[in-house]
């Protein structure tokens, strides 16, 4: 793992590349990651998160600014600007239902092909999409999510690496860890090593790649 | 007394000691306000915490603390919060013994379509699906009609939730039980007539022996 | 939820019950249950855990004493006598890979039909399962594992059933209280409700059934 | 130097700073021991550990932080513990960079047994096929024989651990490097000649064109 500035971390992100972004409506979306993206004016991006927030707010900033090619999430219903962009064909928007999106998400950073999931039978969400079948029971096949990048918010991290959340902005941050190439990490607090209880320790330091070096909010 | 009030206090009567419940944004939220005083039930938020309290005071929220609208909340005392994967393993492996939604329209046999309206609305199914599909009772809390067109259809006209039908739909004309494929009329709403509801009804009703009045 | 003593937790397991039970060579199995099931007698059971422990400690006194009618395991290396017994086909042994055991059991828990794992290509575990392929890499089918009662170890409950646990006897504990019919748990410690914070809480009160009343170490 | 000492010394010189590392039981465990001065790997403990530490003095272990054995152990600065889903993600999901398991044969092209003899001794496979298959990085660590038979074969006689082949085996004698189907000859053990390590061995060796000794 590597400690380094916000804009050397953001720094390492090219245009086109996929990210991954915590956060459930912005709360637990590391925030100064997405202004310094925005600072820096990334282009066509592939975002995959639960939802694109408000305007103004985290990943609603990166639509307005028209910075994304793509958006992969469960929800964009308070964001006015991603349903405009999407029905004028401006942005590509694939919905997945929320617990198919963790599940693909966390089935990629667990090296599982994929889950078999009940949500979705009967729906659009099937289409072009392989229907399995188990002890009678149909399930869809629905595949594992990787991306170039996390972009994670947690509340503490140690100098080694090791996550831990707080309350409801815990939401996708450490599946999303799990599943990206280059991990990035934005913390509100930064502890020395050996601070955080091991139990307390959600997200563990090998799977980290960057910590942004100064607290996150 | 206004539409929401009757389908959110109806609604309330169904919750049962020590049962996990999951309330939709809308109407379903105001059900948590009726809760029989004394009535140890666990309401959870998708984005992550069992145990949601009232909003806070103002000058005590935290803006790490909050619904799945992104609305500051308090935590009850046992409250527990975890990540998204655990939060739809309880809905989705039938841990969710109640999920409460708004719905768009109910067709005779109970599908629900509740996540779009094509060319028009587009907001994404949310965690809607995994809810219908997965919990243990559905509940659709809805106003009977939508500019005075019936909302309970023969056939849904928009993109089916689910291919699981729901349990009950609670109006403020009516209280409809989905069983077998059919549409039972159980109780009525306050004031509400059996022939009000079956004209403000688009679906064919099975119209039980002895249809009550709601009681709220 | 309820709370029960020791003895009428266990006396709702009836012979002939699929048991999942934690712990990994015994460290974080609830050994008063296994202690009281030995003391009632249950018989012909099916048990699910990573391993068989040793004779002695933990499931390995169910082995011994021939209360078992099937294991399902990934692990009964240190246990002589359930090898013994499986070779001489006194006890059914089902092997699978402990990641594969663990999602499986995990799948069953989330309301999944299965998930699609690389693990056992190739080997006698592919023997009567599904290979899928998705992008062009194959992967085994594994279906999802539920039982009737998991027998969970907890570090700390509350007397609403939420569970945190210690250190490496955290193991198989909170994925098996997600996939079975009733979950009994034996803690080393009982607190008051509103003492655990909800961070540290793993496996959520309305999960849990029972709660032995008395602390289990 | 005993074998299991020469082995467990050239692999501790196949690690990098940051790496996680998954040692198996026996020979592999040694490693450990023999980790250069100051350099910074994660050890994990398939049973739910990273930051493994050495065993505790006496008087100062816990019952419930332990070893994939169930062994007293204790936690580095900066430890993190999890269930097993999470350890087993970091194994299957690409994250562990190297793991090094005991062998009861390799074949020509790299393929491990060492699950278990037929009808003779059935430990089970634990956490050996998601290892094999999972990590970034596979090395074998076991003696180049067993009662005087070679154990790195033209084909496996033992069921196979996975599909995947091996990186890299480490025994007394010799160091193999799997690629392409072949079993190279990198590098002999202390005193031992070539043509001792073909000798030694059944399977097919491509012999590197300088063989140097180990260094340990």
């Amino acid at each position: 793992m590597r400690t380094l500035s916000l804009e050397h971390s953001v720094a390492l992100i090219p245009d086109g590349a996929s990210l991954m972004i915590g956060g459930f409506m912005a709360v637990g979306t590391p925030e100064r990651l997405v202004d310094e993206i925005l600072r820096q004016g990334k282009r066509d991006l592939i975002v995959i998160a639960n939802d694109t927030a408000m305007p103004g707010k985290g990943i609603g900033k990166l639509v307005e600014k028209k910075l994304l090619r793509k958006v992969i999430a469960s929800h964009i219903g308070l964001n006015p600007e991603t349903q405009r962009q999407m029905m004028a064909g401006e942005l590509e928007v694939e919905l997945v239902p929320q617990g198919t999106l963790v599940e693909r998400i966390r089935a990629g950073g667990h090296g599982l092909g994929g889950i078999l999931t009940p949500t979705g039978l009967g729906t659009s969400v099937e289409e072009g999409k392989r229907r399995i079948t188990v002890d009678g029971k149909d399930y869809l096949l629905e595949t594992a999510l990787k991306a170039d990048f996390a972009l994670v918010h947690a509340f503490m991290a140690d100098y080694l690496g090791n996550l831990s959340y707080a309350l409801t902005a815990r939401n996708f941050n450490p599946v999303i860890a799990m599943a990206a190439e280059t991990v990035i990490v934005c913390a509100d607090h930064i502890m020395p090593v050996g601070v955080l209880p091991p139990d307390q320790v959600v997200t563990p330091a090998p799977i980290v790649d960057i910590l942004v070096a100064n607290p996150c909010s | 007394m206004d539409p929401q009030t009757v389908i959110a206090r109806r609604i309330a009567r169904e919750l049962r000691p020590g049962m996990l419940v999951n309330l939709g944004i809308g109407i379903p939220t105001l059900v948590a306000k009726y809760v029989p005083e004394g009535l140890p039930v666990f309401f959870q938020s998708e984005n992550g915490l069992i145990g949601t309290g009232a909003p806070p005071e103002e000058g005590m929220a935290h803006p790490l603390l909050t619904d799945a609208a992104g609305r500051p909340v308090t935590a009850l005392p046992g409250a527990a919060t975890f990540d998204s994967a655990l939060s739809f393993g309880l809905i989705r492996g039938g841990h969710l013994d109640l999920t409460v939604l708004g719905g768009l329209q109910v067709d005779q046999e109970g599908r629900l379509a509740n996540w779009m309206i094509p060319g028009k609305m587009v907001p994404g199914m949310g965690g809607a699906m995994d809810l219908v599909t997965g919990a243990k009772r559905v509940i659709v809390a809805m106003q009977h009609t939508a500019k005075n067109a019936p909302k309970i259809v023969k056939s849904l006209t928009l993109p089916p939730t689910s291919a699981r039908t729901v349990d009950l739909v609670v109006t403020e004309l009516a209280v409809l039980a989905f069983r077998d494929g059919r549409a039972n009329l159980l109780e009525t709403g306050p004031g509400i007539s059996v022939a009000e509801v079956v004209a403000a009804t688009e679906a064919e009703l099975t119209i039980a022996e002895t249809v009550h009045e709601m009681t709220l």
